[in-house]
C-alpha cells in the first residue's frame, strides 16, 4: 500500500475540481473561511445571485421536517454590483475552482448575469433553472425542456463553462437534462429541492411562503434516481450529484449512480466540517483502494 | 496507487490565502465538564478550546447533542463565560431537551464563537431582559462586573402560571433572576412598568433583548430622549454563520437583516 | 369535560369511515386480524387488485434507505379468482367500510375489474393510478391529466364511490386531482410514493428493478405539500392523506392540509399496531379538544 | 363533546367477526430477561408473553429495538426456547447490533409468534445447517430433545477466516456448534462433504437451512432417494406476517412464493 496522497482531482469538463466536494449552493459563505481553511473543498459555490434586489420570502424561511429540512428563502439579493464588490472577492485566491450560480426570472436575465460575470476570475457558471420564469405564469424553468433550453441556448454565448441545476420535481429529470446538453450546457448537477410543506403544532403552515424545499437525507432517494437516470440518459456527460449528501456512503452511492462529484447542502448545518470530513473519507477511500477519486464513478 | 495530477489545480498549502472574515471559529466535539440544573434551567460549562479565549458579551455559540435522533440543526446560546466555556438555557424544545439531557463527560458539538459583542457601553446602562433571552444579557452583567462596572436590570417578568419547559414560568424567572443578582442591580417588573422605570433612572444606555412588544417602547423612549439603545435579538438560527440567509429580522431600512451578522444591533435600526 | 367517545367518525362522500384512520394499499393484510380486531380500523384495504396473474418483481423488493422505505413489488397478483374467493372473504365482516384497490395497464382493465367487484360487499373502489399505461408508453396514468380523466371515467359507470389515489411524481398535482373529479371521481387519496433508488454497499442497486417508491417519513413533507395543493384547488372534495403518517402529529399535520382522513403504510412495518396507537391518539386529541374527529380537517 | 354518531358504521362491540387466519399474534413492548454474548453470539431471554406459549420449533417472531435510529424494519428471529421466550442470533448489520446492545431490562419490540413450525418429523432425522441459519435448527433439535427424539446434526462450517460480524466464522462457527452439542449428535463439516454424510447415514427425513447450492445438493439427494425433506428458508422480511409482500423465494411452480407464509417449506417446492 502506497502511503502518497491518492488523486482527487476530477474533471467537469474544461474544469477540474480539487477533489469531489463542492457546496450546494445557498447553504455555504465565504465566512466558513473563519473555520477551516476553504482552499481544501473541490470548488467554491456562493449562493446563487440574481440580478437586483430581492427581500426574499419573510420569515420563517427554514424548518426541520421528515428528517430534512424545508427551506422557503426566496434568494434575496443585494444586486449584482454588491455581489461583485463584496461577495466575490470573499472567494477568490483561494486556489480551487470558483463556480457562481445565477437565476433570473427570464432567459434574457440570466444571459445578462453571465456576461456580467466574464471576466471575474470565475471558472464555471451553474444555471440555477428551478427559479420561477415569469414569462410562463412562473413555471419552474427545471421543469421544461423547452424552458431549460431556451435559458442555457440565450447564455452559451460566453466561454464560461455552463453547469446546469435541474429540479427533482421534474417529470422526466432526462428529457430535461437532454434539452440541458442540446443547448449547450457542459455539466448538470442533479438536483435541487423537491417541494414540500411543513405545518406548525398549532396547524399553520411552518413557512412563511406556504411551500418550500425539501433537502437532507429524504430527498437522497429522490436525487440519487435523477442522478442516475441523467446518467443513464446522457453517458458522457459530466454529473455532479446533489441532495442528502453527509456521509462516504451517500458520496459512493451517488457514484455510483453516476456523478463524478458531489455537491453537498444540509449536511453542513449539522456539522460545519462536513464537508471537510467528507474530503478525508474519500482520500482515505481511494488510499485504501489504491484508486483515484474519478475512478469512483460508474458510467454506463 | 495512481500518481497525485496536480496540473488542474494548485496544492492548498502554496496558494496565499484571502483573510478570512473575522476571526477564526471553532468547530467540533467538546467534553461537557459540569451540568446543573434547577427550575427549568440548564447551566453547563465545557472544556474550553483556544478560539473561545475573548469572547465577548454578546456573542454565541451552536450547540448540538451527538446522540441518535437528535435535531439537524444546532441551537444557538449566548456564551456566558470562558472560564470556563459556559451556557445556561431554558428548556424549550426537541434540540434544548437533547442538549440538557447530556450527562458530564459527554460530547456535544460546538460551532463558536460566533457574533459580534456589545460595543463598550460606558458607566451608565440599564438592561431590560425577560426570560426567553436572559443569556445575552446575564454574559453583558457578568462581564461589566468583572471589569467593576455596575449594571441596573429590569427583568420583565412573565405571567406566572404559564409554562416555561418544564416549569412555570415565575418559577423559571425567580431561577433566572437569582443567576442575575451577583453582578446586577435588578429590579422586577412587568412589561407595562419598563417605560416607567426607565423614566426613574435615566440611563445613558440601554441594552434591551426582550419581546417585540416591550423593544418597541423601549426604543421610541431611548429615540425621545436620545438615549443609546442596543437590541440583543433572538431569531431561529439555523447555522449561525451567515450560510442559510433564514436567521432574518426586518429592520427600518425596509429590508431583512441577518440576525447572525448580530445578533447585537443599534437599537433605532430594527423594526419591531 | 364529558367522559363520553368522541364521534370518531368522518364521511368521505357516501362512505363513512368508522374512524379517520385506514390501511394504505400494499402494507396490510388480513393477518394483522390475528394481532387486533381489524373492526377498529376506519376502513379496511387489501393489496392493489391487477387482472390476471403477475409475478410482480424479482427480490429485492423492499430496502430502508434515507430515513424511510423503498419498495419495488411489482403488485405481484393471483388474478381476480383468487382475489374473490381467497383474499376478499377475509376482509369481510368486520363492520367497517371495504375499500377495494385496483389497477390495470389500460383503461379498459380498470372498468373490468370495477364491474367484477359490484356485488361483492365492497364499499368503494381505490383506483391505483400509478401503473404504468401500456397504451401510452408505459407512462404512469397519474402523471397526466387525460389519462387520469380517461381511468375515472372508464369507471365511472358503476354505483360504487370511486376513490382516485394520486402520484406525488405529478409535476402538477392540483391538475390532475381536477381531471379526476371531473371524470366523476368521488375522493381523492394524496398520495402515493415517490420514484427513488438506492445502492447496496457495493454499488448495485438494492432493488432488483433498480427504481422503487420511497414511502415513510422522507415522503410527509411532500405528499402533505400535494395534499395541501389538491384541497386548496377543489375545496368540496374529500382527500384522504397518506405518506409517512406515524404519529397523532403527522395525522394532524395532514388534516392541517386539508385531508378528511388517513391512510398508514410504512409505519405499520416498524410498528404493528400503529393504526390502533392512532386511532387512540386521535380519539384522546378530540375527546380533550370536545370535538369530533371530522372537524379536525381544516378546509379553505 | 360531539355526540356519539354511529349511523353509518356498526360499533365494533356488536359485530359478528369473521375468524381471522391464525392464532393470535403477540405485537408490542416486551422486557429483556438476560443477554449472554460470546464469540459473535448472542443469546436473549424474555418475560414470555402468554401468546407465546405452544410455539413450535420453525415459528419466529419479528423484533426491533426501541433505541432512536434504530432500522425502521424489524428483523425475523427464530425462536428458541419459550419458557422463557427466547432468542440466538449473529452480529450482521444494524438491526441485529442494536438488538444485541439492549440492556436486561430493556424493553424490545415484538411481533409473535409467527409463521409456521416442522410438522411433525418421526424418529429418523438428519438436521443439514450452516452458521446463517442455525436458529431454527436449534429450535428443532431443542424440541425433539425434550420430546425425547434423537437428531443428528451435519453442520456446515464456512471458511474459517472470513468475518462473521465482530468475529471470525470459525470462532462463531465453533461456538454455534457447542450451543447444538446437548441436543444433537453432532458432526461438523464443510459443504462438499454433506452428500457423503447423508449417503452414510440414510436418513428418512432431512431437514435443512443452508446456503443456495448446499440445499440444491441436499435437495437432488432427498429425490433420488425418496427421502422426505424440509428446508427451512431464510431471506429478508420486512413484515413478517405477508403484508409487505417481500419475502419472495422462487418455487419450482415457477412462481415466488413468501418466505412468512413458511419459514418451513417441503424441500422439493422449492427451487434452489
Ligand atoms: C443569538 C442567540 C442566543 C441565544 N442564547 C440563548 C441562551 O443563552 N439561553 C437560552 O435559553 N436560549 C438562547 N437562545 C434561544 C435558543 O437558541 C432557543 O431556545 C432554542 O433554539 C430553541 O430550541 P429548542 O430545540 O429547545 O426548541 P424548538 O423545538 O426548536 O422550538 C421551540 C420553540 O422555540 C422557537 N425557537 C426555535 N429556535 C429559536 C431561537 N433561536 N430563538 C427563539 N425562538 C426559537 C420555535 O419556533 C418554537 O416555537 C438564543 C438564541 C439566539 C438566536
Ligand atoms: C424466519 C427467519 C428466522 C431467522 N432467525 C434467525 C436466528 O434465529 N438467528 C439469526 O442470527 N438470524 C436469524 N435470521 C436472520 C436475521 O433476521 C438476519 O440476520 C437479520 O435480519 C439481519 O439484520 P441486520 O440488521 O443484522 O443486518 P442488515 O444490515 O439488515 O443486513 C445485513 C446483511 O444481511 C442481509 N439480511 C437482512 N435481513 C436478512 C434476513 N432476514 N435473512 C437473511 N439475510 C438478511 C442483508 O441483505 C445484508 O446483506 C432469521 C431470518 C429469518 C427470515
Ligand atoms: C437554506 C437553503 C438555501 C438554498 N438556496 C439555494 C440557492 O440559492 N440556489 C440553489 O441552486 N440551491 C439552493 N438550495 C438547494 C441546495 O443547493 C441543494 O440543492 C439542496 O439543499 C439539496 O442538497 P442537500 O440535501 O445536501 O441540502 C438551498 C438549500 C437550502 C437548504
Ligand atoms: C411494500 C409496499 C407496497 C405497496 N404497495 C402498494 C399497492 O399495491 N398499491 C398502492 O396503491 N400503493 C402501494 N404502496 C404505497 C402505499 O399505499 C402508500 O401510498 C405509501 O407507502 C406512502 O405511505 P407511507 O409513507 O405511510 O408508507 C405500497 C407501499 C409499500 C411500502
Ligand atoms: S443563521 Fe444562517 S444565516 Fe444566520
Ligand atoms: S415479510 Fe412481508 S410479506 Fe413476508
Amino acid at each position: 500500500m502506497s502511503a502518497s496522497m491518492p488523486d482527487l482531482t476530477v474533471p467537469i469538463g474544461s474544469v477540474t475540481l480539487r477533489n469531489p466536494v463542492i457546496p450546494a449552493s445557498g447553504t455555504f459563505a465565504a465566512s466558513y473561511g473563519r473555520v477551516y481553511d476553504l482552499g481544501r473543498l473541490g470548488g467554491l459555490v456562493p449562493k446563487t445571485l440574481m440580478p437586483g434586489y430581492r427581500p426574499g420570502h419573510p420569515p420563517n424561511r427554514l424548518t426541520e421536517t421528515g428528517g430534512g429540512l424545508l427551506n422557503a428563502v426566496g434568494i434575496p439579493s443585494d444586486g449584482v454590483e454588491a455581489f461583485l464588490d463584496e461577495t466575490l472577492p470573499a472567494y477568490k485566491g483561494w486556489g480551487t475552482p470558483l463556480i457562481v450560480s445565477i437565476s433570473a426570472d427570464t432567459a434574457a436575465g440570466f444571459a445578462e448575469l453571465v456576461r456580467t460575470l466574464e471576466g471575474q476570475g470565475v471558472d464555471a457558471i451553474e444555471l440555477n433553472l428551478s427559479c420561477p420564469n415569469l414569462e410562463e405564469g412562473g413555471r419552474s424553468f427545471a421543469l421544461d425542456t423547452a424552458m431549460t433550453a431556451e435559458v442555457v441556448a440565450a447564455c452559451r454565448d460566453t466561454a464560461l463553462p455552463l453547469w446546469a441545476k435541474l429540479s427533482p420535481n421534474a417529470e422526466d429529470v432526462a428529457a430535461i437534462a437532454s434539452a440541458a446538453v442540446e443547448a449547450g450546457a457542459d455539466a448538470l448537477i442533479v438536483a435541487n429541492t423537491l417541494t414540500g410543506i411543513a405545518f406548525r403544532r398549532d396547524g399553520r403552515p411552518a413557512l412563511a411562503n406556504v411551500t418550500g424545499g425539501l433537502s437532507g437525507t429524504p430527498l437522497k432517494p429522490v436525487n440519487l434516481r435523477c442522478t442516475y437516470q441523467v446518467a443513464q440518459a446522457l453517458p458522457k456527460v459530466p454529473v455532479i450529484g446533489c441532495g442528502g449528501i453527509a456521509t462516504l456512503q451517500d458520496a459512493l452511492d451517488y457514484m455510483a449512480a453516476g456523478a463524478s462529484a458531489v455537491a453537498v447542502g444540509s449536511a453542513t448545518f449539522t456539522r460545519p466540517l462536513a464537508m471537510i470530513h467528507l474530503i478525508d473519507a474519500i482520500a482515505t477511500h481511494c488510499t485504501t483502494k489504491g484508486i483515484a477519486a474519478r475512478d469512483l464513478t460508474r458510467r454506463a | 496507487m495512481t500518481a497525485v495530477d496536480t496540473s488542474g489545480t494548485t496544492p492548498a498549502t502554496n496558494t496565499p490565502r484571502p483573510a478570512p472574515s473575522g476571526p477564526p471559529v471553532f468547530a467540533g466535539d467538546v467534553t461537557v465538564r459540569s451540568i446543573t440544573e434547577g427550575s427549568g434551567v440548564t447551566v453547563m460549562t465545557f472544556d474550553t478550546p483556544h478560539a473561545f479565549d475573548g469572547t465577548r458579551a454578546g456573542q454565541f455559540m451552536m450547540v448540538s447533542s451527538n446522540r441518535d435522533g437528535a435535531p439537524l440543526l444546532a441551537r444557538p446560546m449566548s456564551i456566558i463565560g470562558t472560564e470556563p466555556l459556559e451556557i445556561a438555557f431554558g428548556y424549550q424544545g426537541e434540540g434544548t431537551r437533547l442538549i440538557a439531557a447530556a450527562e458530564p463527560g459527554e460530547k456535544l458539538h460546538l460551532l463558536g464563537p460566533l457574533g459580534d459583542p456589545f460595543p463598550p457601553l460606558g458607566p451608565e446602562v440599564t438592561v431590560v431582559v425577560e426570560g426567553a433571552h436572559f443569556g445575552t444579557m446575564l454574559a453583558l452583567c457578568r462581564e461589566r462586573h468583572a471589569a467593576g462596572e455596575a449594571t441596573r436590570v429590569l427583568f420583565v417578568t412573565r405571567a406566572p402560571e404559564q409554562p416555561a419547559g418544564p416549569v412555570t414560568a415565575g418559577e423559571q424567572d425567580a431561577a433566572l433572576m437569582a443567576m442575575f443578582e451577583p453582578y446586577a442591580d435588578l429590579t422586577a417588573l412587568n412589561g407595562d412598568a419598563v417605560i416607567e422605570a426607565l423614566e426613574a433612572r435615566h440611563p445613558g444606555v440601554v441594552a434591551a433583548g426582550a419581546f417585540d412588544h416591550v423593544m418597541a417602547r423601549v426604543q421610541a423612549w431611548c429615540e425621545a430622549g436620545g438615549v443609546t439603545g442596543y437590541a440583543a435579538l433572538q431569531v431561529a438560527m439555523p447555522c449561525g454563520i451567515g450560510a442559510c440567509k433564514s436567521c432574518i429580522k426586518k429592520f427600518r431600512d425596509d429590508r431583512y437583516h441577518l440576525v447572525c451578522d448580530g445578533p447585537i444591533f443599534p437599537l433605532e435600526e430594527v423594526a419591531f
